[in-house]
């Protein structure tokens, strides 16, 4: 069965090695930081200039003063810090950060990927995506599969304005967790209860199947 | 003798020599940050035809949202807008023009305005319509583009703390561009929550020297919360607990 | 689990990895501001062959003048050298290579090194010797150059006060290049006066957060002053008094 | 007769207006800080991040972390920032320091400094000067007007490397103030007991002399 939102970000934080420094996208990435290992320490950078977030804030701990990149009200971990917009993208550009985890529209073999902008419908603008997506070496892009019409969001070619070229390497799906490499994409886990059949079926850029693919462990 | 001595008594004094058709660099991240009364101040002014360089545009009835009714912004300069119903019926009509900019670029263009860097190379946006029309050179083995510097008319800044000299002082996540659109304006216009005594901070920790700093105004403020996100207070709920 | 403790219990241990012919990038303004103790551990291991970007270099027996007898440096990148007569005789004599840098320059080639800016354009430098072999590029009719980022092996660099996350607070004018070489280094190793809990810097306040810093060491420092100038202490003596 | 140092200090402080913020080099520059007239009020930027210079420490006050960019030990005054050098050049080149005063060894009729270098003699290198004069609008360069060898230092073309092209308008020495327009010095002013013709036999580069030119007022 194709996994829940709850449980991509519980996959994703598998990846999480100790002492990494993460900047966690909106959307699903966020829910990554409740399924941080209790055996290891990593600190969210959250682009708008704090390193360090910790949980939201109770009723009482509102501040207005202090919010996270979704604008959502936020409290700082032991040992945050804060600094300027600048400083925050030198983190992000410099590659500073050892993992970012983001959304995505669409990704293609290529690595590319289209995040922002679908024209003439959604122009919110691209935020921080593109820097972090140009910035970071270790990126995780959190999608669906494939829209609920079933059409794939794992193409040859982007269709959509890109957000970045050539800068993705690892997807994690409803369905599947896929590396992109050599301008094809290659099959590494499949969701619990997912055929490779089905992956397959709704994967429209070059998929590699190679031997046994086993299911993720959850 | 004036001296260094920055503040100033009214709005109206604070925005003076604000013009139709300048350029404007506002402080701020969506709602967290922003000068609230120092645009309230260009929405009472009417001052229309202005670029605004920011990293949003407010909401329909809050921050530079409020500019929009009375059609004073021509340009957008921003990495994220369409926060309010308004904002997209004229980006959509056309009536508005928006130049998106990704958010590190964007910090990025401001600082170098305020240091005299007239443009730079990034990674960000190669390959992306951002791109368009701009210079791409590689540098060890990386394709890069040239992105220029932006300088405004104006800086509108939000601190937490100043003295009568400019020296200021953020708070929290509301320091995020406010530090950056301070250097960047041939007039920089600050409104706090606090002024304190020349000597008071400390100048180890000083944000922004007063340099940078043309004006003082001291304001109360609403700081609106777009997305007012909470835990139970139990702290047995409360991980690990 | 190690986490984000960066402190390490021994100056060996502080610059392990570092080996000939490395890129050095060091913070400090004269003798303001050095690492002391990281400099005489480079000193103790012998490495030799390095490049060393630092506004200056030393005296004779006291900074990164110390590299010089056992003929460890290289090259330096510096913007004003030459207080030791050793660095004098080397540089003459051809047996070390000097690349003069102006100081704003080579601060902005630092903090381009940690923040992924490969190049930058600036007025500084234009029509100079410091312009040999550069790009010049018009922008708004005047001319700038372009000048590179600068990214080290390792970065040393000598802060106030330390978390054991590898957070920074500097103290007075000994801040100087010391963050920006932090950002820039591969490996930025700190050497401190004092260790704090981590919670007790406040997070406002902190001049370098530890993303950029890899290692942590407290250390004893001389602080050895160049230019001891002094007034009377007579209240009296003072101006207007 | 020629200015004593004191006096050249003396007479740029003159220049001074209330607010300004001011970079003195080093050499004679510093001493105008002795002349800061009462009635206004002047920060002075220190290169090497302190804006709001103080004067000399007592014995007492003594700090190996506090000293200026001569290396001096220094004190802070009311209302003095920190900052490093990144932000201090950001501020000079940025163009935000009102007046800045510094040495040279020549200067041209085109405005050309040459202040840093002395080939196979003295190379220690630009320091900060290099972006000072590029960085600012309004320069007065403190010299002497010739050598002790009556060798000008005002020339129709800088013999030395330069540190700056195209970038002084003023220049004060011990014999005169002279303004830099339209590729010719200008005789402004002349030092108390210092004739014109004494001005002209040692100025090498093309100097205009328009009308009577007063002595300057100390």
């Amino acid at each position: 069965m194709a996994l829940s939102r709850e449980q991509i970000a519980q996959r994703v934080a598998q990846e999480l090695k100790d002492g990494y420094y993460v900047n966690l996208g909106i959307g699903i990435p966020p829910l990554v930081a409740n399924f941080i290992p209790d055996d290891i320490e990593v600190m969210l950078q959250s682009e708008n200039g704090l390193l360090g977030m910790g949980q939201f804030p109770t009723e009482d701990e509102i501040d207005a003063d202090l919010i996270n990149a979704g604008k959502q009200t936020v409290t700082m971990a032991a040992g945050a810090s804060i600094f300027d917009s600048a400083e925050s993208f030198a983190m992000i550009r410099g590659g500073h950060v050892d993992l970012t985890v983001l959304g995505a529209f669409e990704v293609d073999v290529n690595g590319n990927i289209a995040s922002y902008m679908i024209p003439g419908k959604l122009i919110k603008g691209m935020g921080g995506a593109m820097d972090l997506v140009a910035g970071a070496d270790n990126i995780i892009v959190t999608m669906t599969h494939a829209s609920k019409h079933g059409v794939s969001k794992l193409l040859s070619n982007c269709t959509l304005p890109l957000t970045g070229k050539g800068c993705i390497k690892k997807v994690l799906t409803d369905l599947a967790f896929i590396e992109i490499r050599d301008g094809k994409f290659h099959l590494l886990e499949r969701a619990p209860g997912v055929s490779v059949e089905e992956i397959i079926k709704l994967t429209d850029g070059e998929l590699v199947v190679s031997g046994e693919i086993a299911e993720m462990k959850l | 003798m004036a001296g260094f001595d920055k503040v100033v008594a009214s709005y109206a004094e604070a925005m003076a020599g604000l013009t139709d058709n300048m350029t404007v660099i506002a402080g701020g991240f969506g709602l967290c940050g922003i000068p609230e009364n120092l645009i309230s101040e260009i929405e009472r002014k009417g001052t229309k035809g202005l670029t605004l360089v920011s990293n949003n545009c407010g909401v329909d009835d809050f921050g530079l949202g409020v500019l929009l009714p009375n059609r004073q912004i021509k340009k957008i300069i921003a990495s994220y807008v369409g926060e309010n119903a308004e904002f997209e019926r004229q980006m959509m009509a056309g009536e508005l023009e928006v130049e998106l900019t990704p958010q590190g670029t964007l910090a990025e263009k401001m600082r170098a305005g305020g240091a005299g860097i007239p443009a730079f190379f990034t990674a960000t946006g190669v390959g992306t319509p951002v791109a368009d029309g701009k210079e791409v050179r590689s540098f060890n083995g990386r394709d890069y583009i040239l992105e220029e510097a932006i300088v405004g008319d104006f800086a509108i800044i939000k601190a937490w703390k100043a003295d009568r000299y400019g020296n200021l002082v953020f708070r929290k996540t509301a320091r995020n561009f406010n530090p950056l659109a301070a250097t960047a304006g041939k007039i920089t216009v600050v409104e706090v929550e606090e002024i304190v005594e020349v000597g008071e901070l400390d100048p180890d920790q000083i944000h922004t020297p007063g340099i940078y700093v043309n004006r003082v105004i001291q304001g109360s403020f609403e700081k609106r919360i777009e997305q007012r996100t909470t835990r139970p207070a139990d702290p047995l709920i409360a991980k690990g607990a």
